[in-house]
């Protein structure tokens, strides 16, 4: 399947763009789609951490992304 | 009554202040966030905050429930701002008003600090010789 | 910058906050009281605070000097008024500004918890059948 | 000695003035000045609790008084 992931912030700089595309097995989980994504934009895993949020909330590595979740990119937050 | 604000736009301090003032309550504390002009000993020249702004909605919902069933409330306003902020500007202010003061302080005070934990909001810092996304490396 | 200030009129808090307000400042915690329409079950019409004038401002000036010596602060404004105020009308403002919003928040408590124990300040308190001294009988 | 004390809330009330002066013998403490103003001035001593304050500034019991000093009677403070 192929998982759409939205890019904030920092996020957003190293994807160069607000929204990039990524292939992934079906039942991926958000473990797999930060291996993954890290492959593809080394950047990422440089940032002193990020979380990853899935349809709008903060989600544990072992969930199961569907194509359908609005997916997004969460680097330290900074707000205040 | 809670009002949580996503904007654009300069935050009016008054408003927030005269929203939250009822005659139940004996006490306001209210929290204003103001833009520096220095970090680290660093001249800031301006900020950017960024926000993934439904995600950041519900969990400022999320911070003023929490806040409202911690402490007895009267009424809570929470406004941030996004976009370009001059120094001095205000990027975020928080009012709160309860019977008693000691409730309003750490409803204030557990919003903030909760805020800046948890909701997606991003703040770029820009200098003279460069530019920062706060918090993101190491 | 401190300023303290025992009056009749009106308290101006949005002149409280301009005043506290410094590109130096990334923080501002404010406070301000306001007359309860009730305590302790019964319906309050209007309130008077009566001051020893020169010694509360002395008193003010001690708990400011105590609080700028205990945390790093950048302005703080503590005003009071005397007089006849109304449900709903402010009694006492606080502002203070800080580089960060722990010393903010610490210093607005520490002043307005002491002064209500130390500052030669006493309120009335008017009911439809009578009128009591907040405090002055056990 | 004759020395003037404030009064102010309440204890203004009890004194029925902002001012009373009161005949203390020479070398009189705080806590002779009490002792005096409540044998005149009953209900004062069916307060909480009051301070004496001498020139502004809290006194203790202690203290001996000058017929100079500005005397003051403070009940239980209720500002802010």
């Amino acid at each position: 399947m192929d998982i759409n992931i939205l890019g904030f912030g920092i996020a957003r700089e190293i994807f160069g763009s607000g929204q990039v595309s990524l292939p992934l097995g079906n039942a991926a989980t958000v473990a797999d789609m930060r291996s993954a994504l890290e492959k593809q934009y080394p950047r990422l895993g440089q940032l002193a951490t990020y979380m990853v949020a899935v349809n709008n909330e903060y989600a544990a590595n072992t969930r199961t992304l569907q194509p359908t979740d609005e997916i997004a990119i969460i680097p330290p937050v900074s707000g205040g | 009554m809670t009002d949580i604000r996503l904007t654009n736009d300069p935050l009016d301090i008054n408003a927030c202040i005269s929203a939250v003032m009822t005659p139940q309550a004996g006490g306001i504390d209210v929290f204003i966030g103001t833009v520096r002009d220095h970090t680290k000993g660093k001249t800031v020249l301006w900020l950017e905050f960024e926000a993934y702004e439904s995600m950041a909605i519900m969990e400022m919902q999320k911070i003023v429930a929490s806040a409202t069933e911690q402490w007895p409330l009267h009424r809570l306003v929470l406004h941030h701002r996004t976009g370009r902020l001059e120094v001095g500007e205000v990027p975020v202010v928080i009012a709160v008003s309860a019977a008693h003061r000691d409730a309003a302080f750490a409803a204030c005070l557990y919003i903030i600090d909760t805020l800046k934990q948890t909701v997606p909001i991003w703040k770029k810092e820009f200098f003279e010789d460069g530019e920062v996304w706060v918090a993101a490396h190491p």
